[in-house]
């Protein structure tokens, strides 16, 4: 037992499931035999109100200076511990719990859950007793201003619904101005209306400022307060924000292979060139082969209405039309829009008028006769370096890489930086849309928090022991370590994530990890294991 | 027989839990031990765990390319294999240390894992230092 | 005259030299380097004795030399950089010398992971073209690489290899310059099966004038079958088998016949070749062919006929 | 920077055999950063010993400590608490770390835990490449800043033997011919021109050859009078 | 009044209460069913060491996350029966047995609807045998033995199926059952659970009898993986029947695109991949809170602003208004948040 500390241990009535798989009293007898405990007590429910304040009351009066608490799962409890320990004027994360319920109770027979129990509240004790307090603070304020990067729609409406939030956006554009939407392809024509409204309404937004005609070359700061060097008209200006969001500039193009340009096939008299034929981008599609969008319908269709007596036909192995674009997709056939299977990319042959030989899915190999010949493509030409300058890593389809595996897809493993993937699939604009108000709606919750949590479970350098390997600044995901001015490894407590990493590859033993530590881990294994040799 | 299972704070103890709420049994020989990330765990804690007399040690992570710390489990499952390395070096199978991947929604995965640990060490026989204390 | 040696003479007449190579034994007992003479006698200006090729101990080359010089044979004397240090290579070559050796070809020498001693440690105290160095010092200077005086200096005359297969191939003629001004009387090239390449190596090594200032005898060796080809083109570095040579084999009724035939065909194309004074020919234990393939490719009465020159 | 790696775990067991009280001692320098014997790698070296040992009766006590520079007296004298009582060191050190501690404890045994390698880099976390031979007269100025010394398999200093092909070495295909690096290198400098030059026989003096090698600053050497002055310091 | 009152606890849902509570609103969740997760606690993983992202798990994941939320106020058994009030102080009417005398009286600021969909039943389709032939079984079945047993196998003989079809849009894309609409996640789930299959036994033959493969991530190539498996067929065709053949194998008679004639091909198991309908709630609810419903039978949307019903206050999130896969659902839950949130607090 190490001086000055003083555990207290409460037993939730319920510990052992409502209908008591074991004997709290005989558990709390032998609790009360570890040296290492001053006070033990069967608290009634201990997550209801008056468990709590009956917990909180216990922990004040035996002056504790940390607690164990035997009860159910700490997974959705550990919240509510964390206030019982602040009110008790301790540290928010000074205690260890037991898992009675769902990891002793419910999985073994009494006699055996019993036994058990005494060992899992022993492995708490003792993991309590070499508790050391982490630094920690849950309200470190942040930069309540967010700075939006990139042109067009995605960065347009990110901006705007952060500024609808009351929130200070910066938003910075390579461009002097938007990539309109009517540069892009929706899917529903109210909503292409209302989005250039928005963008308009943007424009004069008394909280958005936009830099326009601006490069980003610069970012450093920590998250919750980053800064970004933003470089125009040749002078650099800073620009401090709490989050930042990543939403280049998706451009769609109709590439004219054969045929007139894209500019008169839109106009409304189309005089030669009457036979228009549509192929899908070479890439891009998730099916991986080339799919008819329904970006490329929508395309399809503005040109018909245009010059109703042209001849449109689409071509591509899968017609791809998600959700409501089957409504689209179903509109164009109406109007006379030919869709064609076909098995390979197709041959061209001589200049306008050209000849497409294509294999049809259903009646095998087919020339086609057109005098217009456009590709679908889709390009994001920020992305790349956005990726490098904020050490969001792309994924091998081009795309940011995002934390999926926690459904905030629009996430990066850079805290406080958050992307819209603009290239997954052929995105009609309702689709970045959303992609862009979820990005926002993110860095949202941190910024109107207004306040972050760091510290707690992370690791932390023994400069001392350290030996510069670096060993730690390649393996963390989250590029929490660097290597300080005295040339020594030091983790950036706001990125640290605790997964602890770095503690189990440090050649040097350099690396400590609160809330887990090698006493720790270390004590439970022998607790469990007493008497086993 | 003493069962020490290392598990990552998120797919491996939330899968144990829910193997609990839908009142799934398994042996009481296993104490889990809760880790921030399978990637926390160094060999150092298992072979310490074996000379106390452990009869098998297993670590549980979340899936690869699933885990939620992007790849703390496989930085695990890298050192387990040396771990297994050196047991077997030692005279002890490295078939009494196993590294596994799990969902947090595998409750009946978590069970077999755990009746999988305790059949194996039937099958070995107990940790000698165990068996002779 | 430098040396003095027949084949120093045959070139220096201008005639197309011809040299052919004998591997020493595995063996205390010289027997078949004497079968290899007397069969080989007369069919070649000079012969060489590889230097414990392909990394394996065999009975040295000096010592396989004299006794070639018994049968009234020339040697030439082929010598590693992985054996010896400086020490040792110039007092090997004042024994050599004193027992009428007087050709010498320096080479760096395949390396120790080759060869069934695998375990054993290397030399390279020199490399090749510091090995031609120290030895012109030694015959121009009549010093050891030091500078301390020889009583007598050994007449000899300079061999070096070069290998236009290996790469970087723009590098391949510096490196042939390289030798030449280290002191290269004569080069024995790699085996040659790519005529293409070689005929490219070699207009750049007459478009830098090369070709005037050393004797490069072009290096052939005749397959015994497609999968001698094949293990050449795959395992041996340095070497380039082109599909068509491996196809002709593969298809021959005799692949034996084939390789000869191949053999001579590439001999009769390199005689056409500006600057190729002469060919080696490398019949790895297949030294008895090389009578047959000599007279197939009309070289064996070259030196009856001096008005004949280089060609 | 100095590799190593550690002997097989049965080779380590071996060299213990016989001894009681052992001290495992790591070092904080290159083999830490190499992976062989920083203070993770002793923990481990030693937990399995200590496992080794129960399971085989071997009745070894195994202690482990890591000091900053094994190859350094001050850092090894901090041992002296350490060493008592034990009759053998496992030094997880480079050669040079195992001799200091051998030189200032004569009477423990001192064990050789690693293989020391060569001088080189970590190419990638976790794959460390030679580099340079320490042969005591640098050519790199010569050769586009790659060492021919000990990256081409035959230390040779005039260009690529016969055995090169495709950016390759003769020996192996997985060994990048250093010539051909240094080819290109020099290409990339515009300085081909090196090449053509004759590089005479090394002089391996300042190398191996010269017999044990040894650095003397005489202005950072202590004058026996300034000795006298500072006193003894034992 | 700044709280929202969240109708449904699937994955829209809560991402919805855990975005609010993240920004410090407070939310009352209610589920009809006794279990928080909705759909998704159905759905087995279908990764075995490597995670294919079917997001089975996320469901869960999210539970947890609202679980430890303390500003997440959570009813079980509870439903709907009344709406007052006006936009930005709503009194909501909740009935459920779970209730003290079966009802409560909840006040909210605003509202988020996010009570998901049905699976299309497949025995509406009659030509495809679901319930009257043997080993014919939904998509929803499969993940059901998923998620109970981690192993797909044949009902009637409890073993691997040697061979698996799978039929694409069952209830999607047709318009005979009001289904117009592509459900946006099945090609996806009947393509992880197909990579499943031939992890659990790589001998297993699988056919898709597909439309369009509308998969929306690109990482995801079904042409490419199909190609790199031997015994992975795709055929594009919308099969007739699925009939009893012989010795009872569920046997498929089809045409496929560019040969004529009927085929008839027998299998140990068919999947079919039913999709997304309305929930049956989906009128009745419209009806309470006064919201619109599309032609489709999904709650609408206001065109280009996501999320947003046609009346104020009232957000929507998930399925409720129309096809959307886990990782979309969420975010939409998220969206739904932002904008319940934004209207407390400009009263937009």
């Amino acid at each position: 037992m190490t001086d000055e500390t003083s555990i207290g241990v409460l037993i939730c009535s319920w510990a052992g499931g409502k209908d008591g798989a074991f004997d709290l009293q005989a558990l709390k007898d032998h609790a009360a035999r570890s040296p290492l405990v001053t006070f033990v007590a069967i608290v009634d429910r201990i997550c209801s109100s008056s468990g709590q304040s009956e917990a909180v009351e216990l922990l004040k009066r035996h002056k504790v200076d940390r607690f164990v608490v035997a009860a159910c799962s700490p997974g959705s409890k550990e919240p509510l511990y964390r206030r019982i320990s602040s009110l008790a004027g301790l540290h928010p994360l000074g205690f260890e719990s037991a898992n009675l319920r769902e990891q002793c109770a419910y999985v073994h027979d009494s006699p055996h859950a019993a036994e058990k129990a005494k060992v899992l509240i022993d492995m708490a004790i003792a993991k309590a007793d070499l508790w050391v307090p982490p630094p920690y603070e849950d309200e470190l304020p942040v930069t309540r201003r967010a700075a939006i990067i990139g042109d067009g729609l995605a960065a347009g409406i990110a901006a705007y619904e952060l500024a609808m939030q009351g929130i200070d956006v910066d938003l910075i554009m390579r461009s002097e101005g938007f990539e309109w939407p009517a540069d892009y392809l929706f899917e529903n024509r109210v909503a292409q209306h209302r989005a250039e409204q928005t963008m308009m309404a943007l424009a004069i937004h008394p909280r958005v400022n936009l830099v326009q005609a601006a490069e980003v070359v610069g970012f450093d700061g920590v998250p919750g307060s980053f800064g970004l060097m933003v470089e125009r008209y040749g002078d650099i200006l800073p620009i401090k924000c709490g989050a930042v969001v990543l939403a280049p500039h998706l451009e769609v193009k109709f590439k004219v292979l054969r045929g007139t340009q894209v500019g008169a096939l839109l106009s409304s008299d189309l005089q030669d060139g009457k036979r228009v034929v549509i192929l899908p981008g070479a890439t891009g599609s998730g099916v991986g082969c080339n799919c008819v969008s329904a970006r490329a319908v929508r395309f399809a269709q503005t040109v018909k209405e245009r010059s109703r007596d042209s001849q449109v036909m689409l071509m591509g192995r899968e017609m791809r039309a998600l959700g409501s674009c089957e409504s689209i997709y179903e509109e164009a056939q109406r109007q006379g829009i030919i869709f064609t299977r076909i098995e390979q990319v197709p041959v061209l042959e001589g200049e306008s008028p050209c000849t497409l030989k294509v294999m049809d899915a259903s009646l095998g190999e087919l020339a086609v006769k057109a005098d217009t010949v456009v590709m679908e493509t889709s390009d994001a030409p920020q992305l790349p370096s956005l990726s490098r300058l904020f050490g969001v890593p792309m994924d091998q389809k081009g795309d940011f890489l995002t934390l999926e595996t926690r459904l905030r897809s629009t996430e990066t493993m850079q805290r406080g930086v958050f992307a819209c993937r603009v290239r997954m699939g052929n995105m009609m604009a309702e689709d970045l849309m959303l992609e862009a108000k979820s990005a926002a709606s993110f860095a949202a919750e941190l910024l109107t928090k207004g306040t972050m949590e760091v510290g707690g479970a992370v690791a932390e350098v023994e400069p001392e022991k350290c030996s510069a390997c670096l060993a730690c600044v390649r393996i963390c995901p989250y590029g929490a370590p660097v290597i300080g001015e005295a040339g020594k490894a030091q983790i950036v407590m706001q990125k640290c994530q605790g997964c602890g990493i770095c503690v189990g590859l440090c050649p040097s033993k350099a690396i400590a990890m609160y809330g887990s530590s090698d006493a720790q881990l270390r004590a439970q294994a022998s607790v469990a294991l007493q008497g086993v040799r | 027989m003493r069962i020490i299972g290392y598990i990552c704070d998120h797919a491996a103890y939330s899968a144990a839990d829910l193997a609990g709420q839908s009142g799934l049994r398994y042996s009481s020989d296993v104490v889990l031990i809760r880790l921030p990330c399978a990637g926390r765990l160094d060999i150092i804690q298992v072979l310490k765990a074996f000379r106390d007399g452990a009869d098998a040690v297993f670590v549980a992570g979340c899936l690869e390319k699933n885990c939620h710390h992007v790849y703390g489990n496989i930085e695990a499952r890298k050192r387990m294999e040396q771990a297994k390395g050196i047991l077997d070096a030692i005279g002890l199978n490295g078939k009494r240390l196993e590294m596994f991947n799990l969902a947090s929604n595998q409750d009946f995965k978590f069970k077999e894992i755990v009746d999988m640990m305790v059949k194996r060490v039937e099958e070995l026989g107990r940790n000698p230092l165990a068996v002779r204390a | 005259m430098k040396s003095g040696s027949n084949l120093e003479k045959v070139l220096d007449a201008g005639n197309f030299a011809v040299t052919a190579e004998i591997g020493p034994p595995k063996s205390a007992s010289a027997e078949s380097i004497i079968k290899h003479a007397k069969e080989m006698k007369g069919f070649a200006d000079a012969f060489n004795l590889t230097d414990n090729q392909t990394a394996m101990a065999r009975m040295s080359s000096i010592a396989s030399a004299v006794v070639l010089i018994r049968e009234g044979l020339e040697p030439v004397i082929q010598m590693t950089c992985r054996d010896r240090n400086r020490l040792a290579m110039q007092s090997d070559i004042l024994g050599a010398s004193a027992l009428g050796v007087r050709n010498v070809l320096c080479i760096s020498g395949d390396h120790q992971t080759f060869g069934n001693q695998r375990e054993a440690k290397n030399v390279y105290d020199l490399d090749s073209i510091q090995q031609l160095m120290v030895f012109k010092r030694m015959r121009d200077e009549g010093k050891v690489w030091s500078g301390e005086a020889l009583e007598v200096a050994p007449p000899l005359f300079l061999g070096a290899a070069a290998n236009p297969f290996a790469d970087p191939f723009e590098f391949r003629v510096t490196r042939l310059a390289k030798k030449v001004k280290a002191g290269a009387d004569f080069i024995q090239t790699q085996s040659i099966f790519d005529m293409e390449r070689f005929e490219r190596w070699m207009s750049m090594v007459r478009a830098k004038g090369l070709h005037e200032r050393v004797h490069i005898l072009a290096g052939v060796m005749p397959l015994k079958s497609h999968k001698v080809a094949l293990y050449l083109k795959n395992k041996v570095s340095g070497m380039i088998v082109p599909d068509g040579v491996i196809e002709r084999l593969k298809d021959a009724k005799d692949p034996k016949e084939e390789g000869i035939q191949i053999c001579v065909e590439q001999i009769q194309r390199l005689r056409g070749i500006e600057g190729v004074h002469g060919v080696h020919i490398m019949a790895v234990q297949w030294e008895e062919k090389v009578p047959e393939i000599v007279r197939k490719a009309g070289i064996d009465n070259r030196r009856r006929d001096p008005n004949l020159k280089h060609n | 920077m100095i590799i190593g790696e550690q002997k097989p775990f049965k080779e380590l067991c071996a060299l213990l055999d016989g001894h009681k009280e052992i001290l495992v001692a790591g070092c904080r320098s290159c083999v830490a950063i190499c992976l062989a014997g920083g203070e993770k790698e002793v923990g481990v070296v030693a937990e399995s010993l200590r496992l080794y040992s129960d399971l085989n009766g071997k009745e070894w006590r195994v202690d482990e400590v890591t000091v900053e520079r094994q190859c350094e007296k001050e850092f090894v004298l901090d041992l002296i608490e350490r060493t008592k009582g034990k009759d053998a060191v496992l030094s997880l050190a480079c050669g040079v770390g195992a001799q200091s501690v051998q030189s200032l404890y004569p009477g423990i045994r001192v064990l050789p835990g690693l293989n020391t390698s060569n001088m080189g880099a970590p190419e990638e976390q976790g794959v460390f490449v030679e580099k340079c031979g320490g042969c005591g007269d640098c050519v790199l100025h010569l050769t586009g800043g790659i060492c021919p010394i000990v990256r081409c398999a035959k230390s040779l200093l005039n260009g690529p033997c016969g055995g090169s092909q495709n950016g390759k070495c003769e020996i192996s295909p997985d060994v990048p011919c250093a010539w051909d690096q240094i080819y290109h290198s020099l290409e990339r400098l515009g300085r081909l021109d090196l090449l053509e030059e004759l590089i005479p026989p090394k002089n391996w003096l300042p190398s191996r050859s010269g017999g044990p090698r040894k650095i003397v600053r005489p202005e950072a050497v202590l004058t026996p009078v300034e000795k006298e002055l500072r006193g003894a310091k034992e | 009044m700044k709280k929202v009152l969240i109708i449904g606890a699937g994955t829209a849902g809560l991402s919805a209460a855990s975005s609010l509570s993240e920004r410090g609103i407070s939310s009352v969740l209610i589920e009809r069913s006794a279990i928080l997760g909705g759909m998704a606690t159905e759905f087995g993983c279908k990764g075995i060491r490597e995670c294919v992202r079917c997001d089975a798990c996320l469901a869960r994941d999210k539970v947890n996350e609202v679980k430890r939320s303390e500003l997440v106020e959570r009813i079980k058994g509870a439903n709907i029966s009344k709406l007052s009030g006006k936009p930005g102080d709503y009194r909501i009417t909740l009935s459920g047995l779970s209730l003290e005398g079966g009802k409560r009286q909840v006040r909210a600021g605003a509202i988020i609807c996010a009570f998901g969909y049905e699976p299309f039943d497949a025995k509406l389709d009659h030509r495809l045998g679901y319930g009257l032939v043997g080993d014919v079984i939904s998509s929803i079945d499969v993940e059901r033995q998923l998620k109970a047993t981690g192993r797909i196998v044949v009902p009637s003989t409890g073993n691997n199926p040697a061979s698996v079809a799978f039929i694409q849009c069952v209830g999607s894309r047709d318009k005979r059952f009001k289904q117009e609409l592509c459900s946006r996640a099945c090609c996806k789930s009947a393509f992880k659970t197909s990579q499943f299959l031939k992890k659990q036994d790589p001998e297993t033959m699988i056919t898709f009898h597909y439309m369009d493969w509308r998969l929306n991530d690109p990482r995801e190539n079904v042409r490419q993986w199909a190609s790199g498996q031997n015994g992975v067929e795709l055929l594009r065709s919308r099969p007739a029947e699925v009939f009893s053949g012989e010795d009872h194998r569920p046997t498929i008679r089809f045409a496929a695109e560019g040969d004529a004639q009927v085929n008839e091909k027998g299998y140990d198991l068919i999947v079919l991949s039913v999709g997304i309908a309305p929930s049956s709630e989906t009128s009745r609810l419209a009806q309470v809170l006064g919201t619109e419903v599309d032609r489709y039978g999904f709650l609408r949307t206001i065109p280009g602003d996501a999320c947003v019903s046609t009346r104020a206050g009232i957000f929507l999130a998930g399925c409720c208004s129309g096809p959307k896969d886990l990782v979309e659902s969420a975010k939409d839950g998220a969206v739904a948040a932002h904008k319940a949130f934004q209207f407390l607090e400009a009263g937009l």
